[in-house]
């Protein structure tokens, strides 16, 4: 219903940055979103083609940042925009990832890694430790390695490539499985693709480890009301798109199997 | 107590209380459903069904308006075949009653439809007639009481459920449209959907919605809503879900009051999805406070004279 | 400069900006038309006048409603007779057009009622014709196709000033209307007057209002009459004043890119009579900026593909 | 438009009380209306009867008086209103008087002197000298007289009454004129019967002395949309009910003269 950070504002697109071949960053101005936390998302409004969310990558005295992977039109679109486009947003929606003390794990895949870049910020000044797992198909494709370096000076950061390209070649749950086995770590935040994120869920689950995991579903009004995004019995826009473990356990027959389709009937992740 | 208060007969179904969740909010999952029946609701409609899926339009597909939303959804829906099967495991996992919402493009495709959702366990069907009709396109069924009265009477012949009819209040004189769902055979009317708008965003100078046009609801469309009943009520005996803008008790016992016998509630659950517990505890207290021992005494009270 | 971008001739009549007093709005004396003028209007419509004196509604006539305004004032009006001698008295002291809003019960009388302001002086009259039709109680001659062409028609022939018919959103489909009031010589259309509408006192059960019904003004229908504006803009090429909720200039701006050559503004002048001069320098900054020369090119925009 | 003001609020009169032969007051709690200022009115809904305009007479921790003089349907059933009677109340609506120092005047005329009471109590404290002049038909009819002279210390409240049953057997305007020339006062308020107003705001445009003044006209949405209570310009309920003597001079062809009757044609007052 009639709140704030539903109605559209119009923004200006100030800066494009490019990541990585299929990924770029964009920065806009908008009051509400200035105020995000780590976690949330926005619905953001290309006119005349399309709405989606995306997670919010950081936020910087008003600039808000998201960072997009070419994947089919509406992004594909927005990888042509160039600075002084106007777009729409809405947001910041949903919940954010709860902030953790001591030894904490980020496991971030793809563009999943947006939103855990603006968490680890965040956490960096906090945390006893912050270890970082990244992977990707490439060497290009690891995306934020040199700001992620920097917030977990150095050998807490560790990649994989799928080519071998950089870092370790393996998935990235292989290092973590190791990791984990050998560190004691307070609290496990991760976001990436369901599947990636669905083996993590197995592996600290085995292992009774906290997880927090931040997931995609489809997205029509973002504010809980149209059921396109439920997962179970949560709403991803409203009650997530954090969940934490005991949820995830809740929803483990959907979790990394089916999802909601644009006509509502059950498909596969 | 509790229930004896807010508990009622409609339409030949009991509920536990009068507050139920209106099609197309969170209705396509047997879970969610479940969900807002743990939330307080008294019975749940799913989303609307055709008879066979639709992906609905390209977002935007909601957009904010000064009190309240308007949405352009275009009936995304898996058809009623693979919706049967959500329909059975809801009825396995749901303790309130639950309505199927049915749509079709003609009569016998509604008919069609509800008998399908029908063999699948829906507790009644209600006939979403805010759709275009393909013989004479732009209109709604649900504005032409010839077209309203064959939908009714071909789905009735098809379900022995009670047969709701969701009225469009986008009509000159709703109680002209009552007559024909009566008449045809509707067990109950809900009343209303979507009052038809749009915004246009003036940066781009594009209407905003996918589908330019679409459905305003919540408390900006209340005092419509709550006149389309008071009119249906003041010419007709027929049960009543009252529908539109309803946020809080007192918006509830308006609805009463003007003659419905229950409220069905959308936009709302977005806020709060245990509105429906919240807005039951307030029409106890007011009941109370007033003395009836239950929700049925005030039913049409506003029509004395 | 100013008046470069906001000019407009509509239907005949240059208006120095396309803000508009909207009918029954402070409408009765030369005086407030005239205060409302100084506020920034560029044309100013009067309360609705009859053939014969009418009272109106004993109060509650005005009832807030959650975005908007609910009112059923009963049409009071001194009739046209006694009115005459304020429309001649208003032209002396107006330096904007006076249009003079006319009702009636019949054909001739509306039409009757028209000549009799032409002859005192009206710039344009604006027929209000959501009132109930003797003939088929109830039912506004807005309503009725045949109803409105036989009003507008007779009026047409009775007065050689421009014709100005204001539509009732209370219909299935305006363009219906719209094509009725075109066909039968109006030579423009104002869209909307009030949504029916009602509210309910939950203490005493009763209606609020002393004639229960009443109209819904106000941001809360602004989407449904945008929407009317831009159903006609999309099939006809006549003028259109837009009207119903304009309450900053962007909502002047939205019913501009619907296809509204001019707008007219109601309940929000409560809250501040110099509304017309903010809207006004709002839509110039915006014209401004968007490097438009005149208000005149962005009408309609929202309708390119 | 929606403002929590004009938000009709259901609420019990709590209290009941007997001025005069035909005038009642009566007590309710309203939040909002626990804030208002002298010269401020509410429109009171007497539900299946009428909504009826009228002035604020005091208000004390959220309690707010109105006292009411029986002429017509409306006010005849509140004669017959017990405490525990539910009526709507919106408001408060309208201007104030302006609080003024030194000397002052007030000059009130039946129920006109309810408001004048409750401007009285907020000045009596900030004036250097507060003079009232109370005029009524008889004895029983002269409203407040044991309020307002201990407000006034007994010297500076005159009383008139046009059968002599007490104070000076005259109009009002009698020892006003009096008072006048005596005099001087740094301000001179009134409330009453519309001749009366127009006989003082001659008396005090003779004088060129400071003048403000309440007026009466039909009203019925009362915030300055229906146009009912027109006066010149001005809007009644939303510009006045309080009117400054340069504004009682743009509106001196219509003051004491004509007013809008029901049907809005013009009638005299
Ligand atoms: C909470 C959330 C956060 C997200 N954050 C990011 C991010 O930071 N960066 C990023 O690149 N992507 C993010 N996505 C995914 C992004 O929304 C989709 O990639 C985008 O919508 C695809 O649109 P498209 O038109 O380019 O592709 P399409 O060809 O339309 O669709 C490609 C796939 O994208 C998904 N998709 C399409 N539309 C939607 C929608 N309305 N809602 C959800 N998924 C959709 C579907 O899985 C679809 O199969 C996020 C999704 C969600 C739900
Ligand atoms: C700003 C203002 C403050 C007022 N304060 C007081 C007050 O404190 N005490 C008090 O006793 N009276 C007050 N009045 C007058 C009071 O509103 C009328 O006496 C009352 O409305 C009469 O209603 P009725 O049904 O009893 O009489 P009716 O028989 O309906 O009318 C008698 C006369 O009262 C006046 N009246 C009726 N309806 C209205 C209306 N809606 N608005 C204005 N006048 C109306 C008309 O002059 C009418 O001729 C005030 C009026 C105004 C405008
Ligand atoms: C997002 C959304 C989707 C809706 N989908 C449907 C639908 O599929 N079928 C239907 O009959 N009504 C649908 N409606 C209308 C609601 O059921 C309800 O009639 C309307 O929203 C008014 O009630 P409210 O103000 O409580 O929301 C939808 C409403 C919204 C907001
Ligand atoms: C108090 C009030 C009185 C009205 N009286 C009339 C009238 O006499 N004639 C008419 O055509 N419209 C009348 N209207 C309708 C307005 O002219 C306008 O169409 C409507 O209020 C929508 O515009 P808004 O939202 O800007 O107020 C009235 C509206 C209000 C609020
Ligand atoms: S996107 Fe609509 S409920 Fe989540
Ligand atoms: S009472 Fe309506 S304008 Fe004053």
């Amino acid at each position: 219903m009639p709140t704030a950070n539903n109605a559209i504002r119009m923004t200006e697109i100030v800066n494009v940055r490019t990541e990585s071949p299929t990924v770029k960053t964009f920065t806009f101005t908008d009051r509400l979103c200035g105020k995000a936390k780590p976690g949330q998302f926005v619905m953001l409004w290309l006119p005349g083609i399309d709405e989606i969310p995306l997670s919010i990558m950081d936020v910087n005295n008003g600039l808000v940042s998201v960072s997009v992977k070419a994947v089919g039109d509406a992004t594909r679109h927005m990888h042509n925009m160039e600075a002084g486009t106007l777009v729409g947003v809405r947001g910041p929606f949903g919940n954010s990832f709860i902030e953790s003390r001591g030894r904490v794990l980020l496991v971030g895949g793809g563009t999943g890694t947006a939103p855990l870049l603006f968490l680890a910020k965040q956490l960096s000044a906090k945390t006893e430790r912050l270890s970082f797992v990244e992977g990707a198909k490439t060497k290009d494709e690891l995306l934020f390695v040199r700001e992620l370096d920097g917030i977990c000076s150095g050998k807490n950061l560790i990649t994989t490539t799928e080519d071998g390209t950089a870092g370790l070649q393996c998935l990235v749950t292989q290092p973590l499985g190791e990791l984990l086995d050998k560190e004691r770590f307070d609290m496990i935040y991760t976001c990436g693709p369901e599947v990636m994120v669905k083996k993590i869920f197995e592996m600290t689950e085995q292992r009774k480890l906290p997880l927090e995991a931040s997931l995609e579903r489809l997205m029509r009004c973002g504010i809980g009301l149209c059921g396109s995004c439920v997962i179970g019995k949560y709403r991803v826009c409203r009650d997530g798109p954090v969940f934490t473990a005991a949820q995830l356990r809740e929803v483990a027959d959907e979790l990394g199997i089916s999802k909601l389709g644009f006509d509502g009937s059950r498909i596969p992740v | 107590m509790e229930s004896n208060l807010l508990g009622i007969s409609f339409a030949g179904l009991s509920l536990e209380n009068p507050t139920i969740l209106a099609s197309g909010i969170l209705g396509y999952t047997a879970e969610s459903l479940k969900r807002v029946a743990k939330g307080g609701a008294g019975a749940v409609v799913t989303k609307s069904i055709g008879a066979s899926p639709r992906a609905g339009y390209p977002n935007p597909t909601v957009v904010q308006a000064e009190a309240g939303l308007l949405n352009a959804m275009g009936l995304p829906n898996p058809g009623i075949d693979v919706y049967s099967e959500e329909i059975k495991y809801a009825k396995t996992v749901l303790r309130v009653p639950l309505f199927v919402s049915v749509f079709g493009y003609s009569a016998d495709e509604y008919a069609s439809v509800a008998s399908k959702a029908v063999e699948a366990g829906a507790d009644a069907v209600e006939l979403n007639v805010s759709c275009p009709h393909v013989k004479q396109t732009g209109a709604e069924i649900g504005q032409s009481p010839k077209f309203l009265s064959e939908v009714v009477e071909k789905t009735k012949a098809a379900v022995n459920k009670p047969l709701i009819v969701k009225l469009s209040p986008n009509v000159a004189d709703i109680t002209v449209l009552a007559q024909a769902a009566i008449e045809a055979g509707a067990d109950a009317l809900t009343a209303v959907n979507t009052l038809k708008a749009m915004a246009i965003d003036t940066e781009t100078m594009m209407p905003i919605l996918s589908n330019v046009k679409g459905g305003l609801s919540g408390p900006a469309i209340k005092p419509v809503a709550l006149r389309c009943v008071f009119d249906i009520a003041e010419q007709f005996e027929v049960p009543i879900i009252g529908c539109g803008g309803i946020t809080d008790w007192r918006d509830a016992v308006e609805f009463f009051l003007a003659g419905a016998s229950a409220v069905e509630i959308g936009t709302a659950v977005a806020d709060d999805d245990e509105v429906f517990r919240t807005i039951c505890r307030g029409i106890e207290t007011y009941l109370r406070k007033k003395h009836y021992g239950s929700v049925k005494e005030i039913v049409g009270l506003a029509h004395r004279k």
